[in-house]
């Protein structure tokens, strides 16, 4: 382990600052229960000068936690692609921000509560929704969509089911509320992420570019203001909390109350955030997120290179004798921090007051470089603004593999050659598997609708929003297969990236740009840091090759339940252009007699997939090979083909495999079709239909375009076949594989992939199940 | 056997934020009750069942309380009434 | 046509509403819930959303903002009012239209498209439909399950007041086209005046081919052409 | 004037549909507890305010519940306790 941070910024010193009466002591014991280390708190003593208070204490304790100081990803961060000529704000902000034409840009950003989630997931998820839509709108814009990526164990037992729909409900309440369509996600189910489920929220907003403001503290004078709802005692230090592992038997009062989202106070703040933007009477705006007002303040006073002044007891409060340690590190929700230029208080106070809601002047910027709180007038804290964000010490570690992964992945697979059941029953089962079944019971409960732009919602590959005024459109799509990851980390990383880029392109999309949401276990653990730096590196190979850089994003380490660590899951968010909502597809197969076109090739690889899950109960084998360049021209030569008016459906193929893809094209949909195909591949059976090769995407087209189609795929180089028919649905589902022949029944398919989720949900949920 | 009817009050935990309450709180003052201080909204149950007797029938309602109706990390309940009927 | 879109603390269709006005050629006007006066307005509309964040009862705190003494005023004067989803659930809170929407019977946030049957079409709201016409109309709530006192349902169907049903494909009323629970599968209603209108689906997320439906454009197109006669 | 701390119980009416209570008595059976013959849920409300009297402070309480806290088409409502605090 080498430490390597960047020489230590120039600042100035900090005044002596007495004890406040009342606090605690400084011991060994209270130093290490703030999560500091040893060096770390020798640190904090070199940057001070002296010992802190206890005050000080809880700053740098918040702000050199995992989660607001990147600690240990920060080195390994610095690998990913930041830039493209349509990138207008890169990382480092509230939310990355893109061009996309039109005079328009796109902010965008996902951000995880995996561990409020699994304390509490009604309020977990729905807190979670809210802070990544106050990213959104700091920056300017206007929430249009979220997206929602989670993983929860096995669906047969009671304790997942209760954190998943209580995760379902509060994601729908909490953007229902606000009015913020859902527009896609994704779930998944398995053991390896029972205990620690991920909940990971993203957000598009939309503006025009002049309408952009960042979260910077400028102007020596300029007011810092208090906007939103009171400080109260919640979540007072939930970001060192989420900087840890969760033990089953963790002591209930060592957890900071939980945070409580009131949807209806966001929708106030919303408007009246883009209301102040407007007015020009401030020049720049933060979410009071995690580390609360700490975190807002010094990341806002370290980007302006000013410093602040806060007293706190001019913070309008919930709850009385609330300490300045309280007010600072509370992660009360529905808060903002705003500094407005001086003189502006009083119309900034008319607005807020508008939205019936409060705004109170907490402080102002000064030109000292520190970080000064007072309580009444008497200074209680006193540091260097800057150390405190980019002073946190970084830590790049060694990876090593862990053994008996690299022999799961090595080992012999069943099935690998000859098909041990039905391969009919088969089809139904995997479509039954909540991995791969419908998400509605999951969507339903989402307003996908509201603001009228939705033009592809929840259940196809990505979700379509036009944008009013033009032709266009933008996409956006969650994805991460997590078994993959853990097989084989690089790899896996970029078969996320592919599905990603895929699931956009057959919607009609071109991918622009990333942000990410890293959820890992705990870093200081060789073999975990070993899957965090390959994911990286293999992200970063990607987001090269696909010219999608990264603006933004989240990282969520210490995912683990008495030392048992999830699946590493890097999920990404990929968002796209949609040129003209002509070209909108969704994967749905339209009419009866349209050809079926294969894009791609077939392989013989059957690890990590759902079937390997689904019948043996088995996370093993390499995941599917990914061929970057290869992914590019089949992106690129889709979307030719549906910009030419080609392709009357695209569907990425991938978690169930080529079976799968062709069932959800038929049954995923209101009016379910039917389909008969013929794959004569040299491969056996059960890899060839539900192997989940990378780079493939089925199309459905008219008969007399599949020349054309064939062409365009031949032009980029790309492998593609006629694969055969769409049918009524009374013909069935019909797949010729070799000398094996797939006949399924339309109806008893839907039914599969309909029920699957709705059957196992409508039990009895209670909380306290184990 | 006696037919009993329990009354169970499931509140928000003090610190805990209410935003229903709050809403509420805020209507009633702009309704004219301005000396109206605090509001808290929680839910209120009632149940009906067979028991043996009078404390059979108030544990047992404790124990609904705590494996279903109230969720223990928000919420507080009370069981403030038992009645034979 | 001046039509006045209203907007509650919390309301978030408004801007579907003005869109959907400014689409068949109406001139929409924002109003919040605390300007009074509706000088000049041809037409009302609630829109949909979380007014006071549905906490309490949906539309309860809303009834009592300082316009809907206006919308009282000029629904007596024989205005016509439409409420749409939240707007829906504040007249009837504020005793505009009769009944009360409780929970959906599934407990549930419902969102989805519904089918929806035309049950008159002799209304301002309604005259360009045809009769028994089915729409395709999306909605999104967790409070539209429709009730009313027997004697209440039984005026409301005694009258014709019942404007929209939830139906199947073939244009019957059964339960499983029910999203809500609601009593005589009722999706929306009218006042015996005629000119207060309520409704749990959304027509203004159904104003075009790409997002899905345009059967929603009839509602808005009833309305302005019934305004142009009058005016 | 004295502080009092007011609780309130608002109910759905009889003969009106409850899915909540439907639900949770659903629940409750397939928990084991058989013995369960009914359940119905309401709101809890809490209010803290200052009065003349007690019985001002109940009026007072009767009056928010009939103009705000309870909708008389499907609701019931109840002062039952008024305390001085
Ligand atoms: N948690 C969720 N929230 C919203 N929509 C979801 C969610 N999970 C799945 N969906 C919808 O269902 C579709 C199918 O999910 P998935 O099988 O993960 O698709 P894909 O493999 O194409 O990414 C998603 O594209 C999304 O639109
Ligand atoms: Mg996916």
């Amino acid at each position: 382990m080498s430490d390597t941070t960047v020489s230590e910024p120039r600042s100035l010193k900090p005044g002596l600052v007495p004890p406040r009466s009342g606090d605690p002591e400084i011991t060994d014991e209270v130093v290490t229960g703030h999560g500091l280390s040893a060096e770390e708190y020798e640190r904090v003593l070199r940057i001070m000068g002296r010992a802190p208070t206890f005050t000080e204490l809880g700053v740098f304790s918040a702000m050199w936690s995992e989660h607001c100081g990147y600690k240990n990803s920060r080195p390994a961060l610095r690998l990913l692609p930041t830039q493209a000529p349509w990138v207008i704000q890169g990382p480092g902000e509230n939310a990355g921000v893109i061009d996309i034409g039109d005079g328009y840009a796109l902010a965008f950003k996902i951000e995880s509560h995996n561990h409020p989630s699994a304390i509490e997931p009604y309020q977990g998820a729905a807190t979670g929704v809210g802070g990544i839509l106050r990213d959104i709108f700091t920056m300017g814009a206007r929430p249009i969509a979220v997206l929602d990526s989670l993983r929860f164990g096995d669906l047969d037992s009671p304790r997942v089911r209760y954190l998943f729909s209580g995760v379902v409900k509060g994601i729908g309440d909490y953007g229902n509320c606000v009015g913020i369509p859902n527009i896609g996600g994704e779930v998944h189910f398995d053991r390896g992420y029972e205990g620690n489920p991920i909940v990971n929220a993203m957000c598009l907003g939309l503006m025009k570019h002049e309408d952009l403001i960042t979260g910077v503290a400028e102007g020596v004078g300029n007011t810092l203001m208090a906007v939103g709802a009171r400080t109260g005692r919640d979540g007072i230090h939930g970001a060192t909390f989420a900087s840890e592992e969760l033990s089953e038997d963790a002591d209930e009062d060592s957890r900071p109350m939980v945070q409580v989202g009131d949807p209806f106070t966001e929708k106030l703040l919303l408007e009246a955030s883009l209301e102040l933007i407007k007015s020009g009477h401030i020049v720049g705006i933060q979410d009071m997120g995690a580390a609360g007002l700490t975190s807002s303040a010094t990341e806002m006073a370290g980007r302006g290179g000013t410093g602040v002044t806060i007293d706190v007891s001019r913070v309008p409060v919930r709850e009385e004798g609330m300490t300045p340690y309280e007010i600072l590190l509370s992660e009360s929700q529905e808060r903002m921090l705003v500094v407005a230029e001086q003189g502006k208080e009083d119309e900034v106070r008319k607005i807020l007051e508008k939205w019936e809601l409060e705004a109170a002047v907490i402080g102002e910027v000064t030109d000292d470089g520190l970080f000064r709180v007072q309580e009444s007038g008497v200074t209680v804290a006193e540091i260097p603004a800057l150390p405190l964000t980019t002073g946190c010490p970084t830590y790049e570690r060694e990876g090593i593999e862990a053994l008996e992964i690299a022999q799961l992945r090595d080992r012999e697979l069943p099935e690998a050659d000859a098909p041990e059941r039905d391969l009919s029953e088969a089809v139904l089962t995997l479509l039954d598997s909540p991995n791969l079944a419908s998400k509605r019971w999951i969507y339903n409960q989402y307003d996908t609708t509201v603001r009228t732009g939705t033009a592809v919602r929840p259940g196809g590959d990505a979700g379509v929003v036009r944008i009013r005024g033009t032709r266009r459109a933008v996409a956006a799509t969650t994805d991460c297969n997590g078994r993959y990851v853990y097989l084989a980390p690089k790899t896996g990383a970029q078969a996320a990236m592919a599905e990603a880029a895929r699931n956009l392109v057959c919607t009609g999309a071109l991918p622009l740009a990333i942000t990410n949401n890293l959820n890992f276990g705990n870093p200081t653990k060789p073999h975990i840091y070993y899957q965090f730096r390959q994911a990286v590196d293999g992200m970063a190979e990607a987001c090269r090759i696909f010219e999608t850089p990264v603006t933004g994003g989240n990282v969520s380490f210490y995912n683990e339940t008495d030392g048992r660590a999830i699946y590493p899951t890097p999920v990404i968010g990929m968002v796209g252009v949609v040129e003209d909502v002509d070209h909108v597809t969704t994967h749905a197969f339209r009419r009866p007699g349209d050809a079926i076109v294969l894009l791609g090739v077939n392989t013989n690889e059957l690890g990590g997939s759902e079937y390997l899950y689904a019948f043996h109960g088995l996370v093993a084998g390499a995941p599917p090979s990914v061929d970057l360049m290869a992914e590019r021209s089949l992106q690129q030569a889709t979307l030719e083909m549906i910009r030419s008016a080609l392709v009357c459906s695209a569907h990425d193929c991938s978690e169930g495999g080529l079976a799968v893809a062709l069932s959800e094209s038929a049954v995923g949909q209101e009016k379910p079709l039917g389909f008969e195909v013929r794959v004569d591949d040299p491969i056996a059976p059960v890899p060839l239909l539900f192997g989940e090769a990378q780079g493939r995407i089925v199309l459905s087209c008219d008969p007399d375009d599949v020349e054309a189609i064939l062409e365009i795929a031949d032009k980029h180089g790309v492998p593609a076949q006629s694969l055969g028919t769409v049918r009524e649905a009374g013909d069935g589902l019909v797949i010729e594989a070799g000398a094996h022949r797939v006949h399924v029944d339309t109806h008893a398919a839907r039914q599969a992939f309909t029920r699957a989720l709705p059957r196992r949900m409508d039990q009895t949920l209670t909380a306290d199940s184990e | 056997m006696a037919h009993y009817r329990i009354e169970i009050r499931v509140t928000p935990r003090p610190g805990i934020l209410d935003p229903q309450g709050k809403a509420i709180h805020h209507s009633l003052q702009n309704l004219g009750w301005t000396a109206v201080d605090d509001v808290r909204v929680g839910k209120a149950i009632h149940v009906e069942m067979e028991a043996e007797s009078e404390e059979s029938a108030r544990s047992e309602a404790e124990a609904m309380c705590r494996k279903l109706l109230a969720n223990p990390v928000t919420e507080d309940f009370e069981v403030y009434q038992v009645e034979e009927a | 046509m001046r039509v006045a879109v209203l907007t509650f603390p919390g309301s978030n269709c408004d801007y579907d509403l003005y869109q959907a006005v400014k689409q068949v050629g109406g001139e929409p006007v924002w109003r919040w819930h605390r300007d009074r006066g509706l000088e000049g307005m041809d037409a009302v509309l609630l829109p949909g959303g979380f007014s006071y964040g549905d906490y309490l009862r949906a539309g309860a705190i809303a009834r009592f903002s300082p316009i809907m003494e206006d919308v009282r005023a000029f629904a007596e004067q024989g205005g016509p009012v439409v409420g749409i989803c939240n707007g829906f659930q504040i007249l009837c809170e504020a005793g505009l239209l009769p009944g009360a929407l409780i929970r959906n019977e599934s407990l549930r946030f419902q969102s989805e498209d519904c089918l929806l049957r035309v049950e008159r079409t002799d209304t301002v709201f309604t005259s360009d439909y045809a009769p028994g016409q089915v729409l395709r109309i999306p909605l999104a709530h967790a409070e539209g399950n429709y009730r009313a006192d027997r004697e209440t349902l039984d005026r409301l169907e005694g009258e014709g007041l019942v404007l929209f049903r939830y139906v199947d494909e073939s244009g019957e009323v059964v339960r499983e086209a029910n999203p809500n629970g609601s009593l005589n599968n009722i999706a929306g209603i009218v006042n015996p005046a005629g000119n207060v209108m309520g409704m749990m689906p959304h027509p203004e997320r159904a104003m075009e081919t790409l997002l899905g439906s345009a059967d929603g454009l009839g509602v808005f197109t009833s309305l302005l052409a019934s305004l142009a006669t009058a005016g």
